[in-house]
């Protein structure tokens, strides 16, 4: 299950979504703002989504990691809007038999999100804000 | 007989050009790389992000890959999900 | 936070006990009990530990994370005694501030766990049972 | 002066036995090897388990160490934590 939304991550309510009989590993990974940057202080993250491409684009990236790790169940839940320090800003969660298999498929998800999906993400500081990656 | 497409802007796209959409003119023979040319024309400050590609309903475009008159267009500049 | 316990494994709050400002990325791992092992059914687990040593143990797998990665947070939660199908046997977790520390050593945290700590799990079948890796 | 120490059981080793604790009796050179005989003689149903470790005082020991009357001794049977 892909999702964008503008309100809080349920932790909870997403493992539960990934729950298996025949699991014996989860992995959930959790991206969360911190405070700081290149060590600038963060005040808070902006982030702004292409929906329809975003959620194609994850749904091709999940469909990759099926097709090289067999997985059970997993959910791809990334947030948009305003988010505060210490926010989720994007959790995977990967249910497989074997642990390898959870870690190496989450891990892909999350890496290969970062590169191909469009999701952009302000930095707002005290003294001025600044698109990730935008610039040369 | 003329014809144009509208663009969706996002991130510093929108930032730099003070919009979330704008329209660009189109004839049969536009390629992906003919909008990309246009646009930089039409905004200048689009040159200052790192790299621009183009989105064809919702897909990663080659730069010669024509434009239609129905197709949805966004610019995406870097992403920076997660 | 090191912890042994027969109580159900509370993952909100494992969560919220690694919440740091500083971090960026939050791996967490769950072993969970499945419903089959080598293809023969399974009706519940036992675990069984020597906690002082195995609180031991896991004191020094922590501490040998701690050195190889910038590790901010972590979490080390095992459970014991009867688990059904579906409940978590271990939580690990570990905020970090960049995602790769996060993954990796909470990988290593689980899977040096299963090779030095002194916790062991009967598989309990319809017709019989069996302590996992004790016959030669 | 003849003493002993306990052995705590677990586990399979535990279940071989019947019992979670058995007493082994000590001299002042008993080391870890002689505690692993002793108890493979008066417990030949541990033949049976794939390796067998000693942990004194909660800590993993070599075959040589001396054990002492107070120390905490435990049989480690391959570990399925996890």
């Amino acid at each position: 299950m892909i999702s964008i939304t503008t309100d809080p991550i349920d932790v909870a309510a997403a493992l539960k979504s990934i729950e298996s009989e025949q699991a014996g590993a989860i992995d959930l990974f959790l991206g969360v703002v911190r405070d700081n940057t290149q060590e600038r202080s963060v005040n808070r993250l902006e982030y702004e989504a292409y929906d329809r491409m975003a959620i194609n684009e994850m749904e091709k990236i999940a469909d990759q990691a099926h097709q090289r790790w067999p997985i059970l169940r997993y959910t791809i839940i990334h947030r948009k809007g305003t988010l505060q320090i210490g926010e989720i800003a994007v959790l995977i969660g990967v249910a497989t038999a074997h642990r390898a298999d959870a870690f190496e498929a989450c891990r892909y998800i999350i890496d290969t999100i970062k590169k191909t999906v469009p999701i952009w993400k302000k930095e707002v500081f005290m003294d001025g804000e600044e698109w990730v990656n935008a610039h040369p | 007989m003329a014809s144009s497409v509208s663009v969706l802007l996002f991130g510093i796209t929108r930032d730099l050009t003070g919009q979330s959409k704008v329209v660009v003119p189109l004839s049969e023979h536009t390629r992906v790389i003919d909008l990309l040319s246009r646009l930089h024309q039409d905004y200048p400050a689009l040159a200052g992000i790192k790299s621009l590609l183009v989105a064809v309903n919702g897909e990663y475009a080659e730069q010669d890959q024509l434009i239609g008159y129905n197709d949805e267009i966004a610019l995406i500049p870097p992403v920076s999900g997660g």
